[in-house]
């Protein structure tokens, strides 16, 4: 069966070149890098030139970086790093409503510690109003988290007006990265962040590592207590191959990301016209053109999502309803109520997240197959009567 | 694989499909934390229940116990339906994820609800206990 | 030159087996195990594979298993994840003196958040005796942790009598079995322990990636907030190939786990037994026979086990001094002082741990080099001015 | 490398390594933290060292920088040795890793030492203060 992989939000094949960087870090160069041994030092030089290369890539030095297991990882410990080394200066954290949940339910758990979080509202496009961030500022906030690319719609959030105001009200400043590195530019200083979580798995790297941003001065508590590596950040053996790889995918996606995002937006225009021409009543949820280049999502008028899904599923491509994590789940996206969007439309969205694999055939066989499964569950619904909108 | 391949045949193909002309009862139920929709049919002789369509909007475990619940009704009284629960929806589909028990929930409701109709219109509404339901999700 | 690994304990190569096993999950089954679509459901199916071969290995069942990043990650989960669960109940833990920083910190960490936490003590061996375990028992005792086999020593705990201990007081009892697994038997049932902390590096398996194990309806609070991962105990994309790699891990060593510990037994006893012979004044650390088949720690009289350790790797030799994550702190083997070691030959102290790559020419190797080695620090040494014992 | 090229250097091939016959001056030092020990013997004619001798107890770090300060000591007078500080010793080694940098304090102690034993039995004693270190580890 011809399989089409549009899922890429949720994870991304490894780059060839990233697994051969990988692979002799697994049984020959295979040292504990905290061993003093020739073992233990080719294993630290190799981490350490990983460390530049992440580093290089968001414009950070070496020393501000740790290598966590992955997003999620860096997301706790960034928030939850600062908000305990902070406790004593105040107890109030700004976020916005379509954070990942990585980042929304570690803001929960704080404020069951005594935390209080302001979620920010967000438009119709998903976007966080930089006044709305200036005027949640309370003296006792100590930490902004707004997230920069939103996986689920793409949208691209004003991080560079909302860092300016973090640092003038000398906040510290987190962003989860974790959509937008590797297909936008993401510079910390530039952005003027403190804290930046980022995935390898997201951009052609392995799963299971990551990195969290730090800058300099900027104290954080570490999550697990152990060994000391990582500067004390971050206990536990390094996984050594893991950030090799990630090393690596900084490295190839600082080299490609311009030409690559300008295919992936021809490519997601393709499949956006042709879906706005093939299938009737359906409608873009993110914003028109502030948005990553490789994210559509769409509402399908009187269809469920998942049922969508399993449909193409069946013709061998992948989407996403939303986020991978919350599927399984009965709640509909967060991020999509937030945006104001009707509870059926938003129960009736599909995310297409391309990669650097799909080409115009992937695009048009999707184009091929969509209306007829977008009709055959519209004859099942009882909304859809007419081609006019939902009842 | 997420789904039984009984789930996922009933999804693929599922019967009964379409508004009923005429219905002698019409269920119309709806899931407020999921936001499926599922509206049942049934046409009834002598008691008994020869015909069952389903229109659904939801996910592929509510098109599928739609699609089988349909299908178990055809054939059964009206004493017989009415004893058909969410769990026995749920065995005939070879099992349901945890998370998408609520489906055959909402197929029973449908179909209770559905000669919940046919009786006030035929003036025989049952009591509230007897549409009671079993949720194991 | 001739490179001879002698730190297996710190970490081993990845048995190209279950390289082989892995690769298939970085480029061609690489989808995220959370999403609903094709990709997704094989890189699930491939997840819950691995994780019966992890329980059956450690006699446990599938949904007792719990990945993480590593064995640091498993002994914070467990642990905090225990604490916390059962604050309401009590504040007691009782630990040994002797456990891995990943334990130790834990335990010092949760002293300063309001937990009280007994450090039992050793005996010259290293052995804890279940009696002071009984003994430390008070009302308000939430858990016991106490590691199965150390990582200096290689001396193994009387697991079985504690385990008993537990269960008739009915406390929760939690074992770091991260250097044991895949060297001696460990079955939890056996143990009687409701959680057990294992890490893939260790034992021939990729970096990055661990297990825990937690007994059926032994409740824990998450370290990591964020999707609805592994049943809600560890949030975060699955690290697929890692974990497909501990799988297969465990599949290997419980195939050759008998064998290969035959044949380490009898290699480092001709290195122990090579080494008295050769050098003066060198003793054994550790249980003389209730010890892993792989580790060896003697103290040199007179020589400190730095200048040691580097002098054998210019002979391309590595071997550790204690555990590797302590190396570059200046404190003394926190092991060999609760164990009574003198402390200048605790300073003195080197750790052989053995593994499956290793030939009796790579012991014999090391014995031709060693002593004249000894000797030379020694001269150096202000110590060692005879043949006798030090100063 | 855990270590530059130069402490390896030293500590493969480390000078005026032993004891030494009838020194005009012993230091002994130690540190309490790492266990870590020095023995640093001087001649002195003259005013001036002509030779130093050490025996250590210690790391790499430890025994690179005994052999170090012992090189660098020769042929100055005392005025100048008391000048040479545990950094001037770290630097002559192209730099330490900043948790070995406290061996350098130990070379400087251990020749501080010395040189006071050797004015101690020649009836001339420091104060306190001149011989206080500079510690960056
Ligand atoms: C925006 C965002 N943040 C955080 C994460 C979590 O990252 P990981 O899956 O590496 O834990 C993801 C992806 O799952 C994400 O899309
Ligand atoms: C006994 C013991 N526990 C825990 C750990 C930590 O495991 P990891 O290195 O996988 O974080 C180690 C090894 O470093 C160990 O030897």
């Amino acid at each position: 069966m011809r399989r089409v992989y549009l899922d890429n939000n949720a994870t991304t094949p490894v780059h060839p070149l990233v697994l051969e960087a990988m692979i002799p870090f697994f049984k020959e160069t295979f040292g504990n890098a905290s061993s003093v041994h020739y073992f233990g030092q080719q294993a630290k030089k190799a981490l350490e030139e990983s460390r530049e290369k992440v580093a290089a890539f968001i414009g950070a030095k070496a020393g501000e970086i740790v290598f966590t297991s992955g997003g999620t990882e860096s997301d706790n410990l960034a928030i939850k790093g600062v908000a305990y080394a902070n406790r004593a200066k105040g107890r109030h954290i700004i976020t916005s409503s379509i954070e990942h949940h990585a980042v929304l339910n570690v803001c929960k758990q704080l404020e069951k510690k005594g935390f209080e979080v302001t979620y920010l509202p967000v438009n119709r496009y998903g976007e966080v109003s930089p006044e709305s961030v200036e005027d949640a500022i309370r003296p006792d906030t100590i930490l902004i988290t707004v997230m920069h690319a939103n996986n689920e719609v793409g949208t691209l959030q004003p991080i560079d007006a909302i860092g300016k105001i973090a640092k003038a009200r000398q906040i510290l400043f987190h962003t989860d990265a974790v959509q937008s590195v590797g297909k936008v530019p993401v510079n910390v200083d530039s952005f003027n962040v403190d804290l930046l979580s980022l995935s390898s798995h997201k951009i052609y790297g392995p799963k299971g590592v990551g990195a969290l941003y730090v800058r300099r001065g900027t104290r954080i508590l570490p999550l697990f207590q152990g060994g000391h590596h990582e500067r004390r950040r971050r206990a536990g053996t390094e996984n050594v191959p893991g950030v090799v790889g990630l090393g690596r995918a900084c490295e190839l996606a600082a080299e490609n990301m311009d030409e690559e995002a300008g295919k992936l937006l021809a490519l997601m225009d393709r499949l956006q016209s042709g879906l706005e021409r093939k299938v009737e009543d359906v409608l873009l949820n993110g914003h028109p053109t502030k948005r990553l280049p490789n994210t559509l999502n769409m509402s399908f008028a009187g269809v469920e999502g998942e049922s969508l899904l399993l449909n193409l599923d069946m013709e061998g491509i992948a989407v996403s309803t939303g986020s991978a994590c919350t599927s399984g789940t009965l709640e509909p996206s967060h991020v999509l109520s937030a945006m104001g969007v009707d509870p059926q439309l938003a129960q009736g969205s599909l995310r297409f997240s391309l990669g650097r694999e799909n080409t115009e055939e992937d695009i048009d066989y999707v184009l091929a197959v969509i209306s007829d499964i977008v009709k055959r569950l519209r004859a099942i619904s009882p909304f859809y009567k007419s081609s006019s909108s939902p009842s | 694989m997420l789904y039984s391949e009984k789930v996922m045949e009933h999804f693929r193909n599922p019967r009964n499909v379409g508004q009923m002309e005429n219905p002698d009862g019409i269920g119309h139920v709806g899931n407020p934390i999921c936001g499926d929709i599922m509206e049942l049919y049934i046409k009834v002789e002598d008691g008994k229940i020869v015909d069952a369509r389903f229109q659904t909007f939801g996910c592929g475990a509510a098109i599928a116990t739609s699609s089988m619940v349909t299908e178990m009704v055809k054939g059964k009284d009206i004493e017989e339906a009415l004893r058909i629960s969410n769990k026995a929806v749920a065995e005939a589909l070879d099992g349901l994820p945890p998370v998408k028990m609520h489906c055959s929930v909402l197929a029973e409701q449908a179909l209770k609800s559905a000669i919940e109709d046919y009786l006030k219109k035929s003036g025989r509404a049952k009591t509230k206990e007897e549409t009671e339901v079993d949720d194991d999700g």
